[in-house]
């Protein structure tokens, strides 16, 4: 992988939510809630608001996961946010199998406002998961 | 179109240049494509580094700008402005955020942190290379606004909008106003009564033509968004025509049959399904309880203002703000806790407060006097083990004041307080020097190891091992144990969760930042005041009442908002007109256009709140959200990774 | 009375003497300034050798030096093996 | 398990105590204190003790009599509890307590019973002297014999019980098994500490108030043992003459000195007086003055046609020797310096 | 020859640039109201803009600040007066108020002055800093400090000598030494009193030896230690420039003290001297943090969780109050207390003390309140006349106060006051026009 970098654990995308889980995971900032650097965050207003080919598009440029930090039943926008969500990550899931790419190489999780310890600790068992040479 | 975009990475006075290198940041982003300038700052917010950026977009005639700092919450707004002071549009700059979820979050692994830091400024610089230039959406607002709750705050509240000059709704659940302030008699700060106070801001209240009461009104449906809120709410009759004549009431409740526990004196007394809390109390219409009336009709033959015939009705209300003033309630000990529940002589600090009430020469209770009373403390707060972590607050102090009230009030009281370090803030420290110097006493336990309360040979003890007295065991025959119970949020949050507000870590309602906006909530609009947010004495329900009268006022007051252009957009070229949008936005902002096979999705801009749910639902991806479009998207990704 | 620009000081002097103790601290700071660079100028030190060798409390010493790398004149140069005590040197290209 | 008794600071307010209650256990008292150590950390703990009624703790503990009363923990208390005052009052409620006979918590806890005390005692010695028919003879000679006598009853019957007593509370009780041998060799302790108050000279800016004191206290051993050893009055030793005179004249003008401070109350040790105090200074004033009268009017040859003089001195000596020494604060010279050699012997011991 | 008094006119004057003026400033202008803020400092922000990182967030102060500063600063309904002084209000009858502002000299034209610190550069003399507390020395020639607002140089014409390089090295020639004095007579139909607190001055408890033990400093000279814009560039001793590793806190220096006239808790102590421990904590890694305290105050939202947090980290807390500070010859400094846990006197050596001091009234104020009395509290700070339903009330009709004027509070305290002051401010203003 990437020679001459520093970051040598696998690559993790997040989509965070602006209103919800992005606060979260500035919280766990805050609170010195160490994790990998190699997370990426890219807030968007509503996880069910994530395109499959976006997820896909990151993870055929290289990243080694993609996880849905999602708003869960806090969702400021309705209380389908979640199922809508699951749908996307269904419907991504199937996209992946197609292509030959490891399902559960996409991750959802509900996180509010304030998990920013349930965040870290996804994250982190995530980026275990990735690392496991079989993936 | 080339863009020139200026970057400039702030060290945020170390809080990001400990953990990140930024002028490897800033050398590693300088040759990106489109940056014209690139530049380190001690502090980006800095009013003199702010006119810095306006004089070098101006002289450089840059048409982007990134600032890489600590998270958009803070100061998006900030350097927002500052484009627009220079003449740039604001949505041509765009936010990096490398402090909460960089230095901050990696501050273990610098060389890390200013990898990942690297990444996400090309990223952002990368988004910024794409950005259009957008204008905000002005929708109308009605210059009303709804506060939520009757208790001291929420009147407070509504007095200062009707002054201010707006519309006002004031929406109590309960069938009297006042909440928790008026079941209490003298409070702390001055020789007020809780009643008095709450009968000065409901006369108050009731001056102002343009405040309308509801009372045994709740929230029930809630639409629209800020400047236009749609309420429903769902009004409970009282069951009242006319106040009746005080004997003919007085008779009323004489005659009916029905006795449940009075919440109102926190169950030691009860009362009748017809009732008022206390004579005088506001609005001066008693009511009828319907949960536990058993329609026997006695009433009915004693009081001719009672009227079983009205019905429940719904109204709706449209508003430009929501302001939530829906108060606490007095944590409720477990079955055992400290012997609640348990032994008889174990009551609740409110409890206390209205045992006292009750009792006038004599201090007694369950027809024993009382003299040794022991109060303890941090019941239900600062937990070791429970959930509770967070302080009260105002325990220690409206505690001390009770304390003082009833050595006072009766001959020989001895009171015991058995607390973890008494926190009177500020001006309180005067009423714990002024219990001292009347003799009650203080013992301190350690954090973890509470003190004791056992029933033994017809008498209740307190034990404690006594920190101030070298851990020595000591122990009190008490006549009535007080917990000193602290807040808790409303057990129904039927609000909290119909409006989203979201809820900090001791699950009170959160501000978005405590220092900078401490009464707004991420759901714009909504504005929050009083012990809704948190623990507060009754001038900080005050002042946090008015500082939010005031934002919810500020966004009212012209009538009209400005709103963000992130909304969806359709591509009509791609668009087949499935419908499966319209089903996806909750908002109904998206209807069909057009007709005879050529009909397309339409997005109502004004209603469209930018969620995206109408995105992945298109078979065709004929949709995008305005400054997040898929190649915004994938530029963002792919600056995201490394290229060696 | 019209006064020319950048010359006004003259003007005040005038209307309003300078007081003695000013221009004595004055004096007396030129003077440590010349002395704690005279005493850098070799080698750099510490707090307390800088004491030593200017015979001034050490509170003094941090004092004035702190003010000297304030005004862009000296520089700090690592620690000593105890990891106590800074070493101060004379600023390259500082504005002396 | 102790039990609290929220009272007990009621009864102490009637030995002194001004607001114990106020306090809230900063422990700034103990640490401004130059007495207070590792091993005896006082006042706060005291405070502590009398806030909750721990009379027993109180009453085993020797910390009241290692306080020398330099005021400082009152000056700098930030609750102004006046810890200082309240270790004062201890030492009277201890010497109460101490007292097997009673009249020492009564005399203290009551002025009426004090003066009443005063005046029986000297209608006593006026009748005395008029059974006597005011011969000077006589008068001098049963007053010497009451001297002698009444040293060794007080001493014998009040004293050497109390100073048993206060054994038991403080060393015995507490479960202190210190040896014989150790009784022997921490004897040094009390004698050094009897004559000399060296602990007082732990007290900050207090030399001056130390050698008041023991100016004092050897003038008024000497002066004691002048009168009653070398029978001063009918001595015809000039030397011994001469001693008499120095003596008495340095009781005086040093409690002079005590008397116009309390007054003036500049100093945080002088600023309350319980009547005790009072008596205790105006009567050694007394004393020495009307010593010196009464030898200066018989070395004049006057005596005789001043007999009031001499009945006057007989008084003093009298309520002296019958009241403050056994009951009232003389006690707190005695008990101070036992509580040092008690202390040592504890500390040895353990 | 006295010019005759320029008259200006507003519908607000504010008393004090802190964070609660500018709130009330900023809240009113918003509104439509034009707002005279009157700050007797060179620079607005107050207290709050010198500190370093604010509990229980641990935010920077300035990243809070600044923003705040800056967008007063450039509201056009604000117009501010810097290194001013009020020198008296009278109330003339509801709204109207009659008041004489002072402003003093700066020798410097701010519209002009790009703040390039030549001046600064080339001015020869030094003395004491008082942005810094006294830590370092400034020019006579200066800048308060980088995140100042304005920006701008000032002359400190007490110590200057005026020897005119400043003049000539100033590139835009802003530095004018004819100014003078100017007195405004300001007509408002409201003011707003923020004038915020003082800091108790430690030399009043003689047995700390504040002032002759060099190692003992403020906890305000610890926050500017730990600031950005810090004197030392790290954490040092003033006594002898070396680096601290055992740092002890002496809480309640100066509050709940009736000894030195102070009886109340000032609110915020416990709480910036935990925010302290930890992020000394971060700048010394290997440096021990001991606590002396009476009670922990840490009461509101978040508070005793970053209580807890400080301890997990492993700061020392000692409940005891520090009875006398010695000096040992190496500067180290010897702290007597009671072990109140323990029951027993101590003694404990640390190297460096931080004396956490209290909040004291700013009392001035009153003095300048002509036909009218502006009451105060017993404690003298400003009385709040209906603290229950107004707490922005005074004693006089169309005065309000905000933040720590009227008793010692936090940032989110004083910003809420600072929110509840511009709206009863806003209902009296409108009164008028009904």
């Amino acid at each position: 992988m990437n020679v001459g970098k520093v970051n040598n654990g696998p690559k993790i995308l997040v989509f965070s939510t602006e209103k919800i889980s992005d606060p979260a995971i500035d919280m766990a900032g805050l609170l010195k809630l160490h994790y990998p650097p190699t997370v990426y965050t890219i807030p968007v207003p509503c996880s069910s608001a994530i395109k499959p080919r976006w997820i896909l598009h990151a993870l055929e440029q290289g990243f080694d996961g993609v996880f849905i930090a999602a708003d869960g039943t806090d969702c400021p926008y309705g209380e389908s946010c979640t199922e809508k969500t699951g749908v996307i990550v269904g419907t991504t899931q199937q996209l992946m199998r197609e292509k030959g790419i490891d399902p559960a190489r996409l991750k959802m999780a509900a996180i509010c406002s304030v998990c920013s310890e349930p965040f870290v600790k996804h994250v982190k068992s995530f980026t275990e998961y990735l690392s496991k040479p079989s993936n | 179109m080339n863009k020139k975009i200026g970057v400039y990475i702030c060290h945020c006075g170390g809080n990001i240049s400990d953990y990140v290198d930024v002028e490897k940041v800033r050398q590693s982003v300088e040759k990106d494509e489109g940056v014209f300038l690139s530049k380190t700052t001690m502090f980006a917010c800095a009013d003199s580094n702010q006119q810095e950026m306006v004089d070098d977009i101006k002289a450089q005639d840059l048409d982007g700008i990134v600032v890489a700092s600590c998270s958009p919450k803070l100061h998006l707004v900030t350097f927002r402005a500052v484009a627009e002071r220079a003449g740039l549009n604001k949505y041509n700059y765009v936010h990096a955020n490398i402090r909460e979820q960089v230095s901050w979050a990696h501050s273990d692994n610098k060389p890390g942190a200013t990898e990942k830091a690297i990444q996400i400024v090309k990223s952002a610089i990368a988004k910024a290379r794409n950005a259009e230039t957008l204008e905000p959406v002005k929708v109308e607002s009605v210059k009303a606004v709804a506060v939520i709750g009757a208790g001291v705050a929420g009147m407070r509240a509504a007095i200062e909008l009707a002054e201010a000059g707006s519309e006002v709704f004031l929406v109590e659940r309960e069938f009297f106003v006042g909440g928790r302030v008026s079941q209490w008699d003298e409070l702390c700060i001055t020789p007020e009564t809780g009643k008095e106070l709450v009968t000065r801001l409901y006369d108050e209240v009731m001056k102002h033509k343009h405040v309308t009461l509801f009372t045994g009104a709740e929230l029930s449906e809630q639409t629209g968004s800020v400047g236009n809120f749609s309420l429903k709410v769902k009004i409970t009759p009282r069951h009242f025509k006319l106040q009746c004549a005080e004997g003919s009431l007085q008779k009323a409740i004489e005659v009916c049959p029905v006795e449940v526990p009075d919440e109102f004196n926190f169950n030691i007394t009860t009362r009748k399904a017809i009732y008022h809390n206390y004579p005088s109390e506001y609005p001066q219409l008693p009511a009828i309880d319907m949960k536990n009336c058993t329609r026997c009709g006695e009433c009915e033959k004693v009081c001719s203002s009672i009227d079983f015939s009205q019905k429940e009705e719904a109204i709706n209300l449209k508003v430009g703000s929501i302001l939530l003033a829906t108060g606490f309630d007095p944590y409720e000990p477990k079955q055992g806790e400290f012997g609640y529940g348990e032994i008889d002589d174990v009551v609740t600090l409110p409890q206390f407060k209205r045992i006292v009430h009750y009792c006038k020469d004599k201090l007694t209770y369950k027809g024993k006097e009382v003299k040794n009373i022991a109060y303890i403390y941090c019941v239900g707060s600062r937990q070791v083990d429970g959930e509770n972590k967070y302080c009260s607050r105002y325990c220690c102090t409206s505690n001390i004041h009770t304390a003082i009230t009833v050595k006072k009030k009766y001959k020989n009281i001895h009171n015991f307080h058995f607390n973890r370090g008494i926190r009177t803030y500020g001006k309180a420290e005067v009423w714990y020097e002024e219990s001292s110097r009347l003799g009650d006493i203080y013992l301190q336990s350690f954090e973890h190891d509470p003190p004791v309360v056992e029933r033994r040979e017809g008498q209740t003890f307190v034990k404690i091992k006594d920190l101030l007295t070298s851990n020595k065991e000591l122990e009190v025959a008490a006549d009535l144990v007080v917990l000193v119970t602290g807040m808790v949020p409303r057990k129904d949050n039927s609000i909290g969760s119909l409006l989203k507000i979201p809820k900090g870590r001791d699950k009170f309602f959160n501000e978005i930042h405590m220092k900078l906006r401490p009464v707004e909530t991420v759901i714009d609009g909504v504005t929050i005041a009083g012990a809704s947010q948190g623990p507060k004495n009754i001038m900080e329900s005050m002042n946090s009442a008015l500082a939010a009268a005031t934002k919810s006022f500020s966004l009212v007051a012209s009538g009209e908002l400005a709103l963000e252009p992130t909304v969806a957009k359709v591509d009509r070229a791609a668009c087949t007109w499935c419908g499966k949008c319209a089903e996806a936005c909750p908002f109904n902002a998206i209807d069909m256009v057009g007709g005879n096979g050529n009909s397309v999705a339409h997005v109502n801009s004004s209603v469209c709140k930018g969620c995206g749910m109408c995105l992945p639902v298109c078979p065709e991806n004929a949709l995008e959200l305005i400054g997040l479009s898929d190649v915004d998207m994938e530029n963002m990704i792919d600056a995201l990774i490394p290229t060696a | 009375m019209e006064i020319e620009k950048g010359k006004t000081a003259k003007y005040l002097k005038e209307k309003r003497p300078v007081p003695k103790e000013v221009t004595e601290q004055l004096k007396s700071f030129t003077k440590t300034k010349k002395a704690m660079l005279e005493a850098l100028k070799e080698e750099h030190k510490t707090v307390p050798e800088l004491a030593i060798e200017l015979n001034m409390p050490k509170d003094e010493v941090v004092y004035q030096l702190m003010s000297l790398m304030k005004y862009g004149l000296i520089e700090p140069d690592g620690i000593d093996d105890m990891d106590e005590y800074f070493y101060y040197k004379i600023k390259e290209n500082g504005k002396n | 398990m102790a039990r609290i008794n929220p009272e007990f600071t009621d009864e102490l307010k009637k030995y002194g105590a001004f607001d114990p209650n106020a306090c809230y256990n900063c422990g700034n008292c103990t640490a401004v204190c130059t007495l207070s150590d590792e091993d005896n950390s006082f006042p706060r703990k005291m405070v502590r003790y009398s806030v909750l009624g721990l009379e027993s703790e109180i009453q085993a503990s020797l910390d009241p009599w290692l306080c020398y009363y330099c005021g400082e923990c009152s000056s700098t208390c930030p609750r102004e509890a006046n810890p200082g005052e309240l270790m004062m009052s201890l030492r009277r409620w201890l010497t109460a307590k101490y007292d097997w006979t009673g009249f020492s918590g009564l005399l203290y806890k009551s002025l009426i019973a004090s003066i009443t005390g005063f005046l029986l005692l000297a209608l006593v010695v006026i009748l005395f002297g008029f059974s006597m028919e005011f011969r000077m003879n006589d008068l001098l000679h049963y007053g010497h014999y009451f001297e002698v006598g009444a040293i060794a009853l007080v001493a014998s019957i009040i004293l050497l019980p109390n100073i048993v007593r206060m054994w038991y509370q403080t060393v015995k009780k507490p479960g202190s098994n210190a040896g014989l041998k150790t009784y022997f060799k921490c004897f040094g302790e009390l004698v050094v500490h009897m004559f000399t108050q060296k602990r007082a000279l732990g007290c900050d800016d207090n030399q001056l108030r130390w050698f008041e004191h023991l100016v004092l206290v050897l003038g008024y051993l000497s002066l004691l043992f002048t009168t009653v050893f070398l029978d001063w009055f009918s001595t015809g030793s000039d030397f011994i003459i001469f001693l008499g005179y120095f003596e008495s004249a340095l009781i005086f003008v040093v409690t002079f000195d005590f008397v116009r401070r309390r007054i003036q109350k500049d100093q945080e040790v002088s600023k309350h007086s319980h009547p005790s105090d009072w008596f205790f200074v105006i009567w050694l004033f007394f004393m020495g003055l009307f010593s010196f009268m009464v030898r200066l009017f018989i070395d004049l040859n006057i005596l005789e046609q001043n007999m009031w003089l001499y009945i006057l001195q007989l008084i003093v000596l009298v309520q002296w020797a019958l009241l403050i020494v056994p009951f009232g604060k003389w006690t707190h010279f005695l008990y101070r310096s036992f509580a040092m050699y008690f202390q040592k012997i504890k500390l040895s011991a353990s | 020859m006295k010019e005759t008094k320029k008259i200006l006119e507003y519908d607000a004057l504010v008393v004090g640039g802190g964070i609660a003026g500018g709130e009330s400033a900023l809240n009113l202008a918003n509104l439509g109201y034009k707002v005279l803020l009157v700050e007797k400092d060179l620079t607005i922000g107050g207290k709050m803009i010198m500190l370093s990182k604010v509990f229980p967030t641990l935010d920077c102060a300035a990243c809070i600040t600044t923003p705040k500063v800056s967008e007063i600063a450039r509201h056009q309904n604000i117009t501010i007066f810097t290194g001013a002084e009020v020198k008296r209000i009278n109330k003339l009858g509801e709204h109207r108020f009659e008041v004489d502002v002072l402003q003093k000299p700066r020798y410097v034209n701010v519209a002009d002055c790009t703040g390039c610190q030549m001046c600064e550069e080339v001015c020869p003399v030094s003395v004491s800093d008082e942005y810094q507390y006294g830590m370092v020395g400034r020019k006579a020639a200066y800048i308060p400090f980088s995140i100042a607002s304005p920006r701008a140089a000032a002359i400190d014409i007490e110590n200057c000598t005026l020897c005119g390089a400043c003049e000539r090295a100033c590139p835009t020639k802003c530095i004018d030494f004819t100014q003078t004095e100017e007195e405004f007579l300001v007509k408002a139909k409201s003011v707003v009193v923020a004038t915020g607190f003082n800091l108790f001055d430690p030399l009043k408890i003689p047995r700390y030896g504040y002032g002759s033990q060099k190692n003992i400093i403020t906890s305000m000279q610890m926050e500017r230690q730990l600031a950005p814009t810090r004197p030392f560039n790290t954490i040092l001793r003033p006594g002898d420039g070396k680096m601290p590793d055992n740092i002890a806190y002496v809480l309640c220096t100066g509050s709940r003290d009736k000894s030195v006239g102070n009886p109340i808790c000032s609110q915020v102590c416990c709480m910036y001297s935990i925010k302290q421990a930890q992020l000394l904590m971060g700048a010394l890694p290997m440096a021990d943090i001991t606590i002396y305290y009476l009670h922990i105050r840490a009461f509101g939202k978040g508070f005793n969780e970053f209580y807890a947090q400080a301890q997990d980290m492993g700061v020392e807390f000692i409940k005891g109050k520090v009875g006398k500070i010695t000096e040992k010859e190496n500067g180290n400094l010897i702290l007597r207390y009671e072990d109140i846990e323990a029951g027993v006197v101590k003694e404990a050596e640390h190297d460096m003390v931080v004396l956490s001091v209290g909040i004291l009234p700013n009392q001035g104020i009153s003095d300048v309140f002509e036909n009218e009395k502006l009451e105060l509290d017993p404690f003298n700070f400003v009385q709040q006349s209906d603290m229950l339903a107004s707490p922005a009330k005074t004693s006089i009709e169309g005065v309000f106060v905000a933040g720590t004027a009227s008793g010692p509070m936090d940032i989110p305290d004083s910003i809420l006051s600072g929110g509840a002051a511009s709206a009863e401010t806003t209902s009296y203003l409108r009164r008028e026009t009904v």
